[in-house]
């Protein structure tokens, strides 16, 4: 959550009339405990353990190399999971990231093609967040459930691009050596430019979730929507503009992936929403929706990557990278409920 | 202390011939209503006599099916509850209706947050203008903590001071009092003199004839949907408007203790619930007492002093640090509500949407789900059972709804209570804890539920009574317990077992304190 | 107080419309189509082909059933098709068993995933759709590390007779839905356990102080809904007489979730529909082999289906407002 | 994901299919050397390989490919670490590039898509370890970009199939083709290739594509069906062997013997493919050719030993047909 959200305890003044509302302080959950639950902190400390077992295990996991490839194959995921996070926060779910990411690299390769790298990222947005705005309406104007509209969108918006693609016969590619290509594989400071383009959006849906109206509505609407609506927040516009962000930034990471492969794939990028799903969670945000952090989306995402070099450095089989990342997940959540004082049932 | 209004004056918010339907219910017929300036006007009724559903039409929250809004006399189409508040309409409808997971001060500003120069929030301000606001309405309360971990009283009064501090010329409360104790109702007295005193128009629902008789001017009454009658509320006998919203006289009503006194202090009675230092940290602090057969215990106190902490001890709802509860001189394993249900308890909760009801099922399936084990035989319900039982206690407690199979979540909030009661008694239970049995059901179901509650301690149930509601508990009670941050403070019985009496032990320990409990 | 309600006929008819069509939505859909390719598409519409096809079907089937009792309790199964790869490697490990102690080790197996599953959500406390993501992940893998890339045939005659056999004329995969469809309908109508279920998914809570075993029951569903998925994994191997980690249920949750919930159960939990679950998950095979036979491509196969689910959720969404 | 791929030699199908034969003819341009790159020599034996596996190694094929790895490595001595994309083509750029940084001296590349590595050859290029890509040829420049191809493309394993299948059927019937995974390369080519090859056969025509995502169950569900919609089907072309043995079992069920009254033809070379070629319920399998071992150390070796290395180098893969599948059934994989 947000600064000042965090659920802290403020000192009341004793005496003072009115004085029922004073709870009893045996229930006050630790300092350490409270801290744990700041939405983030617990994937971000995880984080920090596995790379400094990492970094004694082995020389090579601590260095830049791997540093640059850890974040600049994760900045995609990454960005995916920045729209996934915000609408699990207003209490939905978007399945249909994969597909989209599919089509925005689709997308982004023809505008390109077309018209240069404006029209490839105008094309991308526009597109892609078309797509979110139809999952957004039969979501937030007709009152379908998330969960199954989005289903419906991932088998549909992959038929599309197989549509778009002629089923994969004619592939795409761009110039290496183009603007749009530069976008994937050039390097400031020798990091990929991704990484720099996901840590800036991270930073501005940072602000947006936490310090605008419009995502303290989206964290209202996903605490109650009844209470939401009750008390005047326009609920539908904002639904349906978080899913519209969705699907935007994932067709935006599609169009990355397709710059850095200089060329898009039809078939990229299935399981991707259980990817951003997964990291969502691991960073700390309730699937119920309500509140969320985006800090703990990007330690999610960083620390799934970190997990796959583990899995290289410990020469095992890659089909245990499965095995590790599926009980890691369970590990997380069960740490996270464990430290979540209030009862369940 | 009636204000001059003026009825002269054209009306501020009007409603003229308005038609609501829901399938199979038609919850408004033809209705009309005007509202002036300065106003207090009473919208009462009996529980599903359209009250809460005129209220969402006026705000927007349905659209009506037939009839016209006049805003200012001008006709309006209020499209979302946010477009009403716009129009200077606040509301504060009859579910709590904040965000829980959010900060009592987000849920204030919520939609009309402070601002820095940047245009991201100001959340120091917030902060701040939350905490003036709330000490202007003497609510103690963390500004930054999630609304869920407020009590329910706190949380009401913060949905009033958010409705409040919207700059309306419209405010509608539906039922702002059913969970706030007597203190915080005399501070939303003041604030509705000072509103009135502004000009503004309130339309006030409530089922507290009391509450009604000193602040409003006006009333309204519904039933079945229809307008019955509208006037001015002084000089109106209390007999006749209770008789116009149910159609009937009322039911008589007994003093409990005055007449049997001498029964329940029979010397033969092995009392059938036994609690023994009961301790749950933080919360509940060694509690002993013990229930005979045929009494009613009253659990007084203030929000929070633990009594739904001990009902819910009692039924084994939660785990305790210490002590034990007894159930006909056995032990009830804690932690298994099961385990008490099966021993002969049953508990009536206190939040009904949140711990009562199964919305979506129907009337059948919430009446019979605790009993379902006598109800079935090697795992395999008894249709035969089941319908029996149900159409006895729609029957025996006069559930109004379309049938048995009607979903429980479209009832109206006095019909969802009986059905939770009739959950209770088909158990045939030897323990009995009603916790705030009569909150929002209207007079008629009140005394319905309350001469129930005396017919079932007569036929010699055991009987554990919560209520905020001093009157209520006083004239209900064989003996009441007082609780004080979960502990006993006080037990009153025989003489002492008057209103004021009541009211002095909980306010204070020391009977020197004036009004400010020495808490920390 | 007890005199009737006011309601005027024209209401109840109107109220009842849309009812009906939310209600039986599926069915109406199920014969439309049938009713279009009775008309439009050659050799569908006869008993040969449509035997045939709800043969192709029962698998879903099956793993569908056990995912509307997860959904009745508002909870959600995404395990399923990982517990159907798990169980075929399985059954090829226990080869040298005699078939039946075979089939009932992987039952087991299957059900103590759905443990597994039903600890995290009812005693930890965990969402349903992450405690099960967890075992989506690792399921496969754990199936393709047991065949070690291979894809075994089956030869043993009794479990290819799952596949193969039949019994009075009846095909042995129908009988190996059938029977399951019989025992869950039976649950959610008569059991006590059917109804608590449905508690559950309404109000937990107020579940829990009715005296409800709600972590018992959770537990017991995804039990239930893992046994269902190894059975229908035994009933896949059977039938392609090969185990495959890599293929085998794989999307099999997403199926069978677009079959509940087209069949008309909400995913808010509280009902449950195993008629309509059926009736879906047939429609929803009819619906491909269509497309098949009218030679679509895999893009337009997509697309309609998507299209179809939308509608089908459409006509039955519970108004949002009530 | 695919479960297949390969590769053939431009060569028609040989009677042999065992024989993994690398034809070092030269093909375009000059040779590619150590020297000639400026890269330090390094003695294979001793030596860091590594290997980027592209998909979950639980097709026979990917099996077979990593093991022709592992025992070649373990052969020459050099210490071999793999990887494995899983399916994904980012990762397999990040698993590439984890490799450099862990050291390996030498790589060998099996990639998932004919786009995209280029950042991880670049990688490579940095740190002068020379790559060589196996069985799918990408779309970067050979010797610059990476040292050499082993392998060829998939449309002419769609033709041979064409061939086997007109040998089968006589030149005259109703052919169905069992696609696989949408969107993926291997699927586009093996039809063009079969769809082209098919057409001098006048009497054979193609009567429905469906795909089946070279899954058996789907193979088995699809064909169902498609036997439903045209009962005069007399072929199926099913562009893997998993599909083609889901089909077989969906014929019998429909009531009709496989390889007799209907015709099955697919491409891999699988054991259990094969066995059903023994066994008379299949009409032929065009093998392709998992294990580049040999072929990609040897090549390696030539590069550091200064021998020009070719930008493509063949492997020699064969057809099983039921008259030598019984003899050969031990090299299928
Ligand atoms: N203002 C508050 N802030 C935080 N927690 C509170 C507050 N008031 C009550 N609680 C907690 O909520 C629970 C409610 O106590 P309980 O409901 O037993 O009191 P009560 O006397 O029944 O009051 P109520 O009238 O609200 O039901 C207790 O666990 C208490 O710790
Ligand atoms: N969303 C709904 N769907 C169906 N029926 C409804 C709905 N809301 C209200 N009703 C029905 O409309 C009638 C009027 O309900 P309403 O809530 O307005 O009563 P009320 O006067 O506010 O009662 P209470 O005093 O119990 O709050 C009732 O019969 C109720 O069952
Ligand atoms: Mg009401
Ligand atoms: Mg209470």
């Amino acid at each position: 959550m947000m600064p000042g959200g965090d659920g802290s305890v403020v000192t009341q003044e004793p005496g003072s009339p009115g004085a029922h509302a004073v709870r009893p302080s045996g229930r006050l959950p630790s300092t350490f405990t409270r801290l744990m639950q700041r939405d983030g902190v617990a994937a971000l400390t995880a984080l920090v353990l596995l790379l400094v077992v990492g970094s004694l295990l082995w020389p090579s996991f601590h260095s830049l190399d791997n540093a640059r490839n850890t974040l600049l194959g994760n900045s995609y995921i990454g960005i995916v999971a920045i729209g996934m996070t915000l609408v699990i926060v207003s209490g939905g779910i978007d399945l249909s990231v994969g597909s989209v990411f599919a089509l925005g690299g689709v997308i982004g390769v023809y505008g390109n093609n077309h018209g240069g790298v404006l029209l490839a990222v105008a094309m991308t947005v526009v597109a892609c967040g078309a797509v979110g705005l139809l999952n957004g309406v039969l979501v937030g104007y007709f009152g379908l459930a998330p969960f199954i509209v989005t289903l419906a969108t991932l088998f549909g918006v992959r038929g599309l691009v197989y549509q778009l693609t002629n089923a994969g016969a004619t592939t795409a590619s761009v110039p290496s050596d183009s603007t749009f290509a530069y976008l994937g594989t050039g390097t400031w400071f020798t990091f990929g430019v991704p990484v720099f383009l996901a840590i800036g959006l991270y930073a501005a849906f940072h602000l947006t979730l936490g310090r605008t109206p419009f995502g303290l509505a989206v964290q209202s609407i996903g605490g109650s929507e009844s209470a939401a609506t009750l008390m005047g927040l326009a609920v539908r516009r904002v639904k349906v503009s978080t899913y519209v962000i969705c699907g935007a930034l994932a067709g935006v990471a599609g169009m990355l992936q397709a710059a850095q492969l200089v060329s898009a794939s039809p078939i990229i990028a299935t399981g991707y929403e259980l990817q951003a799903i997964a990291a969502v969670v691991i960073g700390g945000t309730l699937l119920t929706g309500g509140s969320g952090s985006l800090l703990g989306t990007a330690a999610g995402v960083v620390l799934l990557g970190v997990i796959n070099s583990f899995i290289v450095e410990l020469q095992l089989d890659s089909t245990w990278n499965n095995v590790v990342s599926g009980g890691f997940l369970i590990v997380v959540v069960v740490m996270q409920r464990l430290l979540n004082y209030r009862r369940s049932t | 202390m009636t204000f001059s209004t003026d009825p002269g004056s054209p009306p501020v918010l009007e409603a003229r011939g308005v038609n609501k339907e829901f399938p199979g219910v038609k919850a408004l017929d033809d209705v009309s209503l005007s509202l002036h300036k300065g106003e207090v006007h009473a919208l009462v009724g009996e529980n599903g006599a359209g009250k809460s559903t005129l209220i969402k039409v006026l705000t927007g929250v349905y659209p009506q099916d037939a009839g016209q809004l006049f805003h200012h006399q001008v006709p309006v189409t209020f499209r979302s509850p946010g477009a009403a508040q716009a129009a200077g309409i606040s509301t504060i409808y009859q579910e709590v209706n904040l965000v829980p997971t959010q900060s009592a001060a987000r849920n204030l500003y919520l939609g009309r947050e402070p601002r820095t120069r940047l245009g991201l929030i100001d959340f120091t301000a917030m902060h701040r203008a939350a905490r003036e606001l709330l000490d202007e309405y003497s609510i103690r309360a963390d500004v930054e903590a999630p609304l869920a971990s407020l009590g329910l009283g706190t949380q009401q009064m913060i949905a009033v001071a958010r409705a409040v501090a919207i700059d309306a010329n419209v405010v509608i409360m539906d039922e702002p009092t059913s969970s706030l104790e007597a203190r915080e109702v005399e501070t939303l007295f003041g604030v509705i003199d000072r509103l009135r005193a502004r000009g503004v128009a309130i339309i006030y629902v409530s089922h507290r004839l009391d509450e009604l008789y000193r602040i409003c001017d006006t009333v309204t009454v519904l039933r079945d949907g229809k307008l019955v009658h509208t006037g001015p509320l002084a000089g109106l006998p209390r007999l006749q408007l209770v008789a116009t919203m149910l159609g009937r006289e009322l039911l008589a009503q007994t003093k409990r203790h005055s007449e049997s006194d001498e029964q329940s202090e029979g010397p033969y009675a092995e009392p059938v619930l036994e609690v023994r230092n009961i301790t749950r940290r933080g919360v509940l602090d060694n509690i002993s007492f013990a229930v005979r057969p045929g009494e009613i215990v009253g659990l007084g106190g203030l929000l929070g002093a633990g009594r739904t902490e001990t009902g819910m001890a009692v039924l084994g709802a939660q785990d305790l640090d210490a002590g034990t509860v007894a159930v006909d001189g056995r032990v009830v394993r804690a932690g298994s509500p099961s385990a008490s249900i099966a021993a002969g308890v049953a508990l009536l909760p206190e939040d009904r949407k949140l711990e009562g009801i199964l919305p979506s099922l129907s009337i059948r399936d919430n009446i019979v789900l605790a009993a379902l084990p006598r109800l079935s035989r090697a795992g395999l319900v008894s249709d035969r059972k089941v319908d029996e039982v149900v159409a006895t206690f729609m029957k025996q407690l006069h559930i109004r709804a379309t049938g048995p199979d009607q979903k429980v979540g479209t009832l109206s909030g006095g019909n969802q209570q009986k059905v939770m009661l009739a959950r209770l008694l088909c158990l045939n239970p030897k323990v009995l804890i009603l916790d705030e049995p009569t909150r929002g059901i209207d007079v008629g179901a009140k005394t319905e539920v309350r001469v129930t509650i005396d017919e079932l301690a007569a036929a010699g149930l055991a009987v554990l009574l919560i209520s905020s509601e001093t009157e209520e508990l006083v004239d209900g009670s064989d003996r009441i317990i007082v609780l004080r941050e979960g502990q006993v403070t006080d037990v009153l019985t025989g003489d002492r077992l008057s209103e004021d009496e009541l009211v002095r032990a909980i306010a204070s320990v020391e009977p020197d304190t004036s009004e400010e409990p020495t808490d920390d | 107080m007890t005199e009737a309600l006011a309601v005027r006929r024209s209401d109840i008819d109107r109220a009842a419309v849309s009812r009906w069509t939310r209600d039986k939505g599926v069915y109406v859909a199920l014969l439309l189509l049938l009713v279009y390719n009775a008309f439009f598409t050659p050799r569908f519409v006869n008993l040969h082909n449509l035997n045939v096809q709800l043969i192709l079907d029962t698998r879903i089937i099956v793993v569908a059933l056990g995912m509307a009792l997860v959904i009745g309790t508002e909870g959600i199964d995404l395990s399923v098709g990982a517990v159907m790869a798990l169980a075929g490697g399985l059954l090829v490990q226990f080869s040298g068993l005699p078939a039946i102690v075979a089939i009932v080790l992987v039952l087991v197996v299957g059900a103590l995933v759905g443990l597994l599953n039903g600890t995290l959500v009812a005693i930890v406390g965990v969402q349903p759709i992450v405690a099960t993501l967890a075992f989506l992940f690792a399921g496969r893998s754990l199936a393709q590390l047991l065949l070690q890339g291979r894809n075994p045939s089956i030869h043993n005659s009794a479990i290819l007779a799952v596949s193969s056999g039949s019994f009075l004329g009846v095909n042995g995969l129908i009988l190996a839905a059938l029977v399951p469809i019989l025992l869950v309908a039976f649950t959610i109508r008569r059991t006590n356990f059917g109804h608590r279920l449905l508690a559950v998914g309404d109000n937990a809570r107020a579940s829990f102080l009715s005296g409800v075993p709600v972590k018992g029951t959770l537990i017991l569903v995804y039990v239930i809904s893992g046994a269902l998925a190894a059975w229908a994994g035994v009933m896949d191997t059977a039938s392609i007489t090969s185990a495959n980690a890599l293929s085998s249920g794989l999307n099999y949750e997403l199926f069978a979730i677009t079959a509940v919930v087209v069949g008309g159960t909400p995913l808010t939990g509280g009902r449950v529909r195993i008629v309509g679950t059926v009736a879906a998950a047939v429609l929803m095979q009819l619906l491909r082999s269509t497309l098949i036979f009218h030679s679509a491509t895999d893009a337009e196969s997509q697309m309609v289906t998507a299209a179809v689910i939308v509608g089908a959720v459409y006509v039955q969404r519970v108004r949002a407002k009530s | 994901s695919s479960q297949s791929s390969g590769t053939t030699s431009s060569a028609a199908a040989t009677n042999n299919p065992t024989a993994v034969v690398a034809s070092a003819a030269p093909a375009s341009g000059a040779g590619c050397t150590a020297t000639s790159q400026g890269y330090p020599k390094v003695s294979i034996k001793g030596a860091k390989v590594g290997f980027s596996q592209s998909e979950p190694e639980t097709a026979a094929f990917r099996i077979a490919e990593t093991q022709s790895m592992v025992d070649e490595a373990a052969k020459q001595g050099a210490t071999l670490i793999k990887t494995d994309a899983n399916s994904q083509i980012a990762k397999q750029v990040t698993d590439i590039e984890g490799m450099l940084n862990q050291g390996v001296q030498l790589l060998i590349v099996a990639p998932l898509n004919s786009d995209g590595l280029q950042p991880a050859f670049d990688a490579a290029k940095a740190k002068h370890v020379p790559v060589i890509t196996v069985d799918r040829l990408v779309n970067s420049t050979a010797c610059t970009d990476y040292l050499t191809f082993i392998g060829s493309d998939f449309v002419s394993q769609g033709k041979r199939a064409a061939d086997s299948m007109i040998a089968a059927t006589g030149g005259t019937g109703k052919v169905a083709i069992l696609l696989g995974s949408s969107g993926n390369g291997v699927t586009t080519d093996r039809t063009s290739g079969f769809v082209d090859e098919i057409k001098t056969a006048a009497g054979l025509s193609i009567v429905a594509q469906q795909t089946a995502n070279f899954a058996r169950t789907d193979g088995q569900t699809v064909m169902a069906s498609l036997l439903q919609a045209h009962p005069d089907i007399t072929a199926v072309y099913a562009e893997n062997d998993e599909m083609g043995i889901g089909a077989v079992t969906a014929i019998k069920a429909a009531g009709k013997k496989p390889g007799t009254d209907i015709k099955v033809v697919s491409v891999d070379g699988t054991h259990d493919a094969v066995q059903l070629l023994v066994n008379g319920e299949y009409n032929g399998v065009i093998e392709s050719n998992p294990r580049f071992g040999p072929l990609a150390f040897k090549a390696l070796a030539d590069f550091e030993g200064d021998t020009a290395v070719p930008a493509k180098i063949v492997i020699k893969d064969g057809e099983y047909t039921p008259s030598n599948a019984t003899a050969n059934l031990a090299n299928a994989f």
